[in-house]
């Protein structure tokens, strides 16, 4: 990431400072993947051809559109009290659509908190995620039906579901069943919890068919990438004895083609890849930061140039694969979307307070039934209460 | 009727569970080639494979993460942490994930997990070998805790912890490994979550659990002798717990000691003296009194013999209770 | 005098600690340049620079671990963990290292570690940012764990918890970080590890820490208004317990509650109801009874209102006490 | 390691088992440092120079025999149960003394449970050791007085505290103090856990002056190493942005001299190293492990042939640079080591009861203190009875 030089400054007393900084921007070339130019030129590599229609062009330019309106959409609504917190996706999409878009159905798919992208591109109604930062439920959507884990919160933690349920799919398939592969995703800030570094090694022990997919946006939090490693992060998988990739994570193609060619290694046994799609949360960390605290508008400005629906609009048109009404339609389309979002998330019920007992156990013990009955009773006590 | 040691008929119990299910699956350190340090998965990587039977690398978050990824793809893992000083690594899996996904996904991803850990003290090991943790567990709403006293429970206890659509931390009292006792392996065996009166009394009601069931019936043993008739509970199931059993019983003695190894403070017999005290307030003759470790570090083990409690300090409290 | 938010009290306590003590140390995610996500280290890091406030790696594990090695090095470590509900990746060191060391070295390796936890629920926030975590705590043995209520107690209770040559887990309630209050930082505070009575009473002896402090004051309130007396006791020190206050207080009322926004079983109400009934059982009324969240697992913030013990919750167990 | 055949039949159904395994013996050359053959050859390598006296020489040597009698004693003295349980150091006393030999009096050593030869080399009483193991203390020795850290059970905790002492030395370096280095012990089955890892990280970030040390003796209890790496295990921390190097750990003059150099690195404020000590088990796990179950006796005779002590033996005897006069000298004074550790083993008095409750705080509470009276009344109540 560009470490602004004021930044910089504050940096260098820190003991160890002297370590080497991440490029400003990794040129292309092999440890650099990019089918796409900021610029919007289509550029070839050997390892990652990728041969697409313009169909499918249009499509991936549709799915940026419409995840970026939604969460437009949902920021708005958080500013307007009607959800408690939201995780902006900003500057993001071209990772998650194009590793979401990467998946076969029989994938399984293991989110953070952030992965709205991937949840569009799973078919998960955007209002079942916004039922989660509303405080309706702690996920909404059908982790099973839809191949998409609930978020997870806490760092880090899902990349060792996903190794152990690639672990499964292992053991499935020798009792012959379709190949399928797991992927999980994670940030840049998620490499320094050990859970993770964990996944990577049962990973590669057991070989298991899990693709870990790490969106170094460049901060945790207030964190620049530095604070977690001193080189770049795909390096890390040859230590644990596989492949690492880094990958131009605002273009699309580029993501799509790594992502493809690495769930296909992980389905045909030959095991786990790292990859470290290089892009930038353009917003804050949620609704609640405040990034002018922690790093300067300049470097927004510079990524704003990399930005990942422009660089696909401008090949797009300038190339003739997609015309004005096109555009026009995907903006119509992204405000129906919106509108439908907002009236979704004004019109979502409350949920019963009873909800809360449940669902803690499969099988509900007497201790959870009883204190829902007391809970009701004294409810009850309530009624005709004004309150 | 066969005679088991409780390591024994926690080793039948798990060829038993694999048999019945496939997707049961064995995961944990030294638990293949080796059959586990104390040999409680003895011969079960050889009759059901690596793939079933799987010796993990070293890292218990590692061993229960992956558990829970092999639930959601529809396994029932049972994962062995070799000790119970040796299960916090895995302390933030299990209290924020596998506890918590069920009610996370509105059941929509039940974690039919089995979390064997041996428990407690008396023999003899170093540091970190002789922990009672199981109230760190018990406070976390989304498991299941248990704990097995005999062979009988360990053969039948586990297949039904195995069983259970929801997570298990089942204890194991590691110094009763060697204990032997009869087991009928026809018997229907009571629930899972279900106390059970081991001995009946009238004067003094003292629960205990785990490795302090033997105790706590020595100690009857004992009191009989000087004409004291102490009625013996054996928990089993310390979340949630089985009280009913429990407050029949208080409300004949009028008086409740409960025992165990784990540290007293906040140990399970902090919530049980609560519980039985609210619903037994007018038939209670003394406070509910409490036997347990000090509230020190485990000790060497050169003094774990002064630090647990035994035959003698359950028969002072007992007496306690009685002259209150 | 000076009047400060809680947050505030906070910020200033570690200020002044940093400037009495050259060897203290903060280290937490985000604590430097941001100032921490509450603000609580605001404007440390440019006043201290950047080897005393350290902006870590995203690892609570690592955080404490080499807080242990700077602790052995001479070094005050004061860890703040982000949100309660990510203490549990790093319970490992806490629990068998942090907790145990000076014990395991005789004395000779002193651990003057803090670490700060935000804890509670209430301020309408996703999964595991609402949590009560503290009965972990109390349970470990070699650790001490103390709750603040106000910003008096959060400016004078931290710098006195930095200064213990022992660990403290130190819990903040995050609800209450923008309360304000006066507070005289010329006084001599009270002791650390003391509880106190903060509102006169005689019929109800009512226990509180931390985020419930408040609420209790304002049942106490209401419960005037209809004639009842309660008394109030703000615990401060959940581990030791100092329950000398509260039993000369039950002693006189004859009826307890404590209330703790923890989930109920073995919470902090458990272990007081056990020894408040034990030290004073001829003087009770009714048992001691506990209002505490409820066994499930923290439920979506729209819902955490009806989880949580609140005013109408505390008196409605306050009746079940005076008409036991 | 040696995967035995037999063993490899059994590995393979398992899923992943299709990943490369180990070298047999990794030969020499730049990814295995060694300077000393198994047969006693001195070879030279350009990156690690060592010019040793013969005095020195002959004092590892005396080192080595020393330390292995002391094992040898204490493994009687468990089987005759004076000892509760003994962790044998026998086939690691070159990688121990070597690396504790390599201390300077300012450096600090976490060492695991195994590290006998590091404590003799930092003049920890070996009954002070044994204290431990017969189960009167959990560290019988003043960690503060001997640089030495008391042994760390939980596997891998200690890598932590070494990086944090680490920055420790750090920041007392800014306050002008004498350079130093923190020495991390750590097991190969250690670099699963996921705490290891962090430091590792920690230490990268923070460039802190510390050394991990990992004595790769093929073993982790009975998962052989394949379990926790496919690839060796000096190759990782490359990944994190510091070097790792690979030392014949059954060469004393290797590791002498590689962590030395990684010692002086860390002191000058060049950051962390990895040295992974590529070495055997010869024994059990500890007293009560029954190697039988899972290895091969094959694979110890071939290890028999690497001994550490023997090939010391070997250069000193061939050179001329010791005489048999000095080997009966060495075996006698092992002799009186032996017969030392036995009797203040056997005179060793059992600790007091009260001292559990004497050092659970610095500042005890109330609570414990009335827990200590109520242990002693209730003992006196003993008094007089028969027991
Ligand atoms: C174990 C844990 N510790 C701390 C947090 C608080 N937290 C939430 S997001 C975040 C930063 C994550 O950064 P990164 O992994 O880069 O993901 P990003 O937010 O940039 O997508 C932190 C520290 C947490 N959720 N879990
Ligand atoms: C966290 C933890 N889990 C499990 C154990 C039990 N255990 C003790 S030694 C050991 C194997 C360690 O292997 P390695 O790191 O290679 O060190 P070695 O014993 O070979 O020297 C295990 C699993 C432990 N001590 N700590
Ligand atoms: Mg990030
Ligand atoms: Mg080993």
């Amino acid at each position: 990431m560009t470490a602004a030089p004021e930044i910089q400054a504050i940096a260098d007393p820190v003991p160890g400072a002297g370590a080497p900084h991440l490029p400003a921007q990794p040129g292309s070339g092999p440890d650099f993947v990019q089918l796409l130019t900021p610029e919007g030129e289509r550029v070839e590599n050997a390892d990652y051809a990728l041969d697409i229609s313009d169909d499918e062009l249009r499509s991936l330019y549709r799915d940026l559109a419409l995840v970026r309106r939604w969460d437009v959409e949902a920021t708005a609504l958080q500013r307007q009290g009607e959800l408690g917190i939201w995780a902006s996706l900003l500057g993001q999409e071209a990772a998650q659509i194009g590793a979401g878009r990467a998946l076969g159905p029989q994938d399984m798919a293991f989110p953070t908190y952030r992965e709205h992208g991937v949840a569009w591109a799973r078919d998960v109604d955007p209002l079942h995620v916004i039922s989660l930062f509303r405080g309706n439920d702690l996920g909404g959507w059908d982790p099973v039906a839809r191949k998409f884990n609930l978020y997870t919160v806490v760092i880090g933690a899902q990349c060792l579901h996903a190794t152990g349920y690639a672990m499964g799919i292992q053991r499935d398939a020798a009792m012959t069943e379709a190949p399928a592969a797991a992927l999980a995703f994670l940030g840049d800030g998620a490499t320094s919890q050990g859970e993770v570094n964990e996944a990577l090694i049962w990973a590669a022990t057991f070989s298991a068919p899990v693709v870990f997919f790490c969106q170094n946006n460049q901060y945790a939090i207030s964190a620049p990438i530095e604070t977690q490693s001193r080189v770049p992060l795909f390096q890390r998988a040859a230590g644990f004895g596989f492949p690492g990739v880094r990958v131009d994570g605002n273009d699309v193609l580029a993501v799509l083609a790594v992502t493809r060619a690495a769930l296909a290694r992980a389905r045909e046994g030959s095991g786990p890849t790292f990859i470290e799609a290089f892009t930038y949360r353009m917003g804050a960390h949620t609704t609640s930061d405040d990034p002018t605290r922690y790093r300067l508008a300049g470097e927004l400005e510079e990524w704003k140039l990399r930005d990942p629906i422009a660089r696909l609009k401008a090949h797009l048109s300038r190339s003739g694969k997609a015309d004005a009404a096109f555009f026009a339609a995907v903006d119509a389309e992204g405000d129906e979307l919106a509108a439908r979002i907002r009236k979704g998330t004004l019109e979502m019920p409350d949920p019963a307070g009873t909800e809360m007992f449940d669902h803690v156990y499969a099988e509900q013990t007497e201790e959870i039934a009883a204190q829902r009955a007391s809970f009701l009773e004294y409810h009850a006590g309530f009624e005709g209460d004004e309150q | 009727m066969t005679t088991l040691t409780l390591g024994k008929a926690l080793n039948s119990g798990l060829r038993k569970a694999m048999e019945d299910d496939p997707k049961v699956i064995l995961m944990g350190e030294d638990i293949g080639r080796l059959g586990g340090v104390f040999r409680i998965t003895d011969g079960l990587q050889k009759d059901f494979g690596e793939a079933r039977v799987v010796d993990t690398p070293l890292a218990e978050a590692g061993i229960i993460g992956t558990a829970v990824g092999l639930a959601m793809r529809g396994y029932r893992p049972v994962c062995e942490i070799q000790f119970d000083g040796f299960v916090f690594p895995a302390f933030n899996q299990i209290v924020t994930q596998v506890a918590k996904i069920h009610a996370r996904s509105r059941g929509r991803l039940p974690m039919p997990i089995t979390i064997r850990i041996p428990f407690g003290g008396g023999i003899g090991a170093v540091e970190h070998h002789s922990e009672s943790p199981e109230a760190y567990f018990a406070h976390t709403t989304g498991l299941k805790v248990v704990a097995v006293s005999n062979p009988a429970d360990a053969y039948w206890m586990l297949q039904q912890a195995i069983a259970c659509p929801d997570p298990v931390v089942f204890f194991e009292p590691k110094r009763r490994y060697w204990d032997k006792a009869d087991v009928d392996l026809d018997e229907t065996p009571p629930p899972l979550l279900s106390s059970r009166v081991v001995r009946a009394g009238d004067d003094v009601t003292l629960l205990a659990y785990g490795p302090m069931v033997k105790t706590a019936l020595q100690a009857a043993e004992a009191a009989a002798a000087d004409g004291q008739s102490i009625e013996v509970i054996d928990l089993r199931t310390l979340s949630p717990l089985d009280l009913g059993p429990v407050e029949e019983s208080v409300r004949r003695t009028g008086r409740c000691v409960v025992v165990h190894e784990a540290q007293t403070t906040l140990g399970l017999g902090a919530e049980i003296a609560a519980r039985v005290t609210e619903s037994c307030f007018h038939s209670l003759e003394a406070p509910v009194l409490r036997v347990g470790g000090y509230d020190v570090t485990y000790p060497p083990s050169k003094l774990e013999e002064e630090y647990l409690p035994d035959l003698d300090r359950v028969l002072h409290v007992v007496d306690q209770v009685m002259g209150f």
